[in-house]
């Protein structure tokens, strides 16, 4: 690999971290801790080898619903992150602008366009940062997407399209929902550049993204990378794959699991025990934060259902959180926090 | 005689009839094939009526309402289904400039027999966008119809008369009670009584009562008929209307409730401003002027996004708030 | 001192000036380039500002916003045009479930100082789609503003507000008055005075009056002006109420006005039913029932499709449709 | 050329005829007959070869607002195709169902789903009918094309996408609207078959169409066509190309005049004078008969306002629809009308 053996390392502890979240919120949404969670298990080297990529000084990351590894690449607050999830607030409590990480998106395709218009600014700036918009198969069929690639190539536009072709879209099946077998194929018809990668190989995505980066940083434009993968969980903690797929179809991805070729690879160049023992410690450190941070957590302020919908607010708005907040039928709790919060 | 059913099982069990009924009857839309829908309401159909009559689409709710069109054209009656209420923006040039137009633009030679099945409104600590309520842009819209059921047998009867009416129809599926079971008929008579007894746009008062109109739908259906049975123990004779169409309105249902009330309450799940409630309210005082011994209050949603969980409970109106909205007709005085 | 100069030329001039003051001030959309945009509006900005300031877009709403948005999270201040009312459709989701959130969902860390300029409403005879009242879906929408001039010093002030503002606004141009010429300050002058008088959401008494309020806004404000000096010529004394901001809504300035005349007709373009008449109506009958002396009237446009030329003067509310509402309101009596 | 004679004899008729209106309607326009008007001058032979190609017993067309001579290579009925431009009726007054030609549509690619719909109808339907969308260089950048093209892919619909690449949108020249700069490039990223033409030449045009029809028809599934074309005329009757291209560009394409050159090749397998005057003498007829119905057309009865919003009517509207028709303040022109009409 033309990756240095400390960055095969470093990708390896962050999709070890990855998983063992992943799997923990799994766990938390059982023992009631968080609502629902949409696992990624399966798709570690997609998102890290991407995420790991990006230059936090210039670069911008737009994530769905499903990126966790890629904020654990970015190193953002990964309490905040998964206060989504806990339900304490659409989008996270990260800060989007510090972590180069915008907030969560639940609509499919929706953060794509503004990855490009991102893009377009950084264009404008005269910078050399990238914007990368993270899409799934199932989002390759929006028209946002469509128009975004539109944009970008008529415009050059340093944004990289990575879509994470992870086999289905809820129960849909990438075949009957990308005509032509390829989201990657499509760049050709815009003028972007391509490349379909083995997604399960984080060497192979962190080494796409890179040039892909480069490609943007040095004028030429934007990239599709499409990384082929596959969503080994179900698709939210509330769905049941057993509907649509076959346990066979699960157990053959699992053969090709980023995290077990990564290690073999590691081990070849010498990585020893104490290395994947630390790897393991470090992400079960990590778990115990975000778990209690999460047990911890405590809902928001109730005034927080006025404070964000504008920055200059409405006076209809203050009106009705006074009468709300004032209301004898508020519990005290809630009043005092209201008024000191 | 009467067993009781979830309004999931209602749907369910309607769009199979129909299904089997009219073979130019289809159910679309993201995982509604294979999987039977996010909420299973569509459970087993692909099965019994094939991939032909019941299928997936790629993940695109313009393409979805726009391949209705194409569908109803070519002599189709599409019974699309779009996953979550806030997934309906993508579909909104094609739902109003196409869709609820072309009946108009043609002059009537290619009617819209399309009825879209949008799981709506809140309730259910669900992630951002899937508990919103779009009911006042639809209702705003030339060419579109509205029905909202509040309870299985509705569920059940008004799925039948959208999908039989010539006209697009928004059904709105208040998701949360898509599991609260409640009697229902045997199918065949369920439809019949209510297709004699209550035409298109005709509403019902679940509860009838003497001193205050409270006017809902989906959802906030049950939540007023627990405010009323507490409003009772304090002696305050709540009417309660369950709307189930809001478009066409029952102007004429709703004017005579409050006529004989003289004041009233409209609540709904939407954000207050510009909601459904402005305009219930101007009608009723349009129309009940003279009677009105009170403005008529509005119990809504706060002008605020729709929050995450935990705050959930503090946007939708709660018993309390419409309690006190009651509390305030009925201890208006004119000044 | 005071010039005369169209509202199509303030609004250029408006753009001018922003673009000057603020290198962060974007200008784009179809057309808006080279050609100056299909109302020549941007005429001339390209070709002073240069491309990068302003320039043309390919043809895709959704687009138009969402870029919009990611070029607000870079700091810039967009002011994308959509060419027409009926084309805002296709960017629904972004405009909605995107830009209106965008604040609230990052916590304030991303605000959205995005103006939308939109040449709206009807009365100039044009295509399908090209005469469309908008303004009841955006004042809906919890997150966007909405703003609306009805003469050229408004237009300019109003979107020097609107662009300085750190929300999203949708800035909805009357199209049908963009050639009509009015008194205009310099432009420092109206500026300041504006600035100083007018904060943001605050309506304006064009007409003073003491028998009914006419409530409207955009090009039904100078219809309103008409019906007021007709009434004139009977003794009926009408207050014309601008409302130039439809979100936020003037309460105050609404309750104050019905509060003396006790009589009031909202009016606008869009269709009756759902409209922006209706939020209106409820909030004066909220606020002013005791002083009330007859319901709120709405005159609006018809419950149908904006209509072909020919039937145009028949949807929007005409001199005598409004007249025949101002004398009900004077002739009602409690029966 | 592999089309016969007469094809071409009858190919070149429509032309003329199309021209011949086209220019009318300017003048129209001019004369306050009608309120204005896109013109299709240059774009004659992509909308006639394509349009002539069609079976009217089993396809179906889905114009925009230019396609004026799609109609009248489909005998739609021509005053009802020109009682849209004259502010009768928004969509036309013709029978779309019988014309197998769809209401005339303004919201730019907002019909070509409907299309795809149709092309699913079909299908489902075990016809060989065969539905084509027509749609511009402009309407390409539109979400909704990318999302007809990617269903029509998925169940190999037999649908036709026939962009009419005419190097403008209003202002936009194509170069800056379309990011690769072909339309039909998109196509393989869809797995559709497609062709790039000559839309200038009617022949191609038809050939291609016919080519795209067969496939169809086979169950080959969608064909994206782009016709290489020129709108020698401004955008509509109220624009003013002179403020985005040179007069130069303009002249260029005079030169590929499609009915210049189908008359030569015409003159040249043998049609003499006798053929082209008797051309003219029909299309100068059409016109006539065209003029003098839109001349003559009156305004719809007001009734119309509110008969065809819903099959089945609201209340509500039916009260709205009653109190203004029973006002004092109509005409009694107007009251009389809606009472008879
Ligand atoms: C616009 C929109 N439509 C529908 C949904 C409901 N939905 C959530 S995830 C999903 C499937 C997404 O599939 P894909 O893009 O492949 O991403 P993945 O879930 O596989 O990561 C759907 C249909 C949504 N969130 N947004
Ligand atoms: C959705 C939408 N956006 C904008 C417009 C305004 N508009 C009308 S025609 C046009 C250009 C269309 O260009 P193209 O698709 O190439 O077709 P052409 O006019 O060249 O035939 C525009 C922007 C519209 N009609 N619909
Ligand atoms: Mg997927
Ligand atoms: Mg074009």
């Amino acid at each position: 690999m033309k990756t240095d053996d400390d960055t095969a390392r470093r990708l390896y502890r962050l999709m070890v971290t990855t998983r063992a979240l992943d799997a923990e919120a799994t766990v938390m949404q059982r023992q009631g801790i968080i609502p629902g969670y949409a696992p990624l298990k399966g798709q570690e080297a997609a998102q890290i080898g991407s995420g790991a990529a990006l230059d936090l000084a210039r670069d911008f990351a737009f994530p769905t619903y499903r990126e966790m590894g890629v904020a654990v690449a970015m190193g953002v607050d990964l309490i905040g992150y998964f206060a989504s999830h806990h339900g304490s607030w659409h989008g996270g409590l990260y800060d989007p602008l510090a972590s180069r990480f915008a907030p969560i998106n639940a609509v499919v395709a929706g953060s794509v366009l503004h990855a490009m218009g991102w893009a377009k600014g950084e264009k404008l700036s005269h910078g050399t940062g990238v914007s990368l918009a993270y899409f799934g198969d199932g989002a390759s069929s929006q028209g946002d997407v469509h128009e975004a690639m539109n944009f970008a190539g008529v415009d050059d536009l340093p944004v990289i399209f990575f879509c994470q072709n992870n086999g289905w879209a809820i129960s849909l099946p990438t075949e009957r929902q990308v005509a032509g077998g390829s989201v990657a194929a499509r760049a050709a018809g815009y003028g972007l550049a391509a490349e379909v990668i083995d997604g399960n190989d984080v060497v192979e995505v962190f080494e796409a993204t890179n040039r892909a980066l480069q490609r943007a940083r040095s004028g030429g434009g934007a990239t599709v990378i499409e990384a082929m993968t596959y969503r080994v969980g179900p698709h939210s903690t509330s769905d049941d794959p057993g509907r649509y797929r076959s346990i066979g179809e699960e157990q053959s991805w699992a053969l090709l699991d980023p995290i077990d070729r990564l290690a073999q690879q590691l081990r070849a160049a010498g990585a020893d025990d104490a290395f994947f023992e630390s790897a393991r410690t470090d992400a079960r450190e990590t778990v115990e934060t975000v778990r209690t941070g999460l047990v911890d957590m405590t809902d928001r302020p109730l005034t927080e259902l006025f404070d964000f919908v504008f920055t200059n607010p409405t006076p209809r708005l203050l009106e009705q959180r006074d009468a709300y907040l004032s209301n004898a039928y508020l519990s005290n709790e809630y009043a005092s926090e209201a008024t000191h919060g | 005689m009467a067993e009781t059913l979830s309004m999931q099982a209602a749907i369910n069990t309607a769009l199979d009839e129909i299904l089997t009924a009219d073979d130019r009857a289809l159910v679309f839309g993201e995982d509604v094939g294979t999987l039977g829908g996010v909420f299973r309401v569509t459970d087993g159909l692909a099965a019994k009526h094939g991939s032909d009559r019941v299928f997936d689409t790629p993940l695109a709710e313009s393409a979805i309402i726009g391949m209705s069109i194409g569908l109803a054209i070519h002599g189709f009656r599409p019974i699309p289904e779009i996953q979550f209420d806030g997934f309906a923006y993508p579909a909104m040039n094609q739902l109003i400039t196409q869709l609820a137009r072309m009946t108009y633009r043609s002059r009537g030679a290619l009617p819209m027999p399309v009825t879209l099945r949008l799981p709506s409104f809140g309730g259910i600590r669900a992630p951002e966008h899937h508990g919103e309520s779009l009911e006042a842009i639809f209702a705003h819209v030339p060419g579109l119809k509205v029905a909202v059921p509040s309870n299985p047998s509705d569920a059940y009867s008004l799925l039948k008369q959208c999908v039989a009416d010539p006209d697009p129809v928004i059904f709105m599926e208040p998701k949360s009670r898509y599991w609260h079971k409640a009697e229902f008929g045997q199918p065949a008579e369920a439809a019949a009584r209510i297709e004699a007894e209550l035409p298109i746009g005709v509403s019902r008062v679940v509860r009838p009562g003497r001193h205050v109109t409270l006017v809902a739908w989906g959802a906030m259906v049950a939540r007023c008929i627990q405010v009323a049975e507490l409003a009772a123990e304090d002696g305050v004779d709540v009417e309660v209307l369950d709307l189930r169409w809001l478009k066409p309105l029952d102007v004429a249902g709703i004017s005579a409730s409050v006529g004989h009330t003289r004041r009233a309450v409209v609540v709904h799940e939407a954000p207050l401003s510009a909601g459904l409630g402005a305009e219930i309210s101007a009608l009723i005082t349009e129309n009940c002027f003279d009677s009105l011994r009170a403005p008529v209050q509005r119990v809504a949603g706060f002008d605020v996004a729709y929050p995450a969980g935990p705050l959930e409970d503090h946007y939708i109106p709660s018993v309390d708030r419409i309690l006190a909205a009651v509390q305030r007709t009925l201890e208006y005085r004119r000044g």
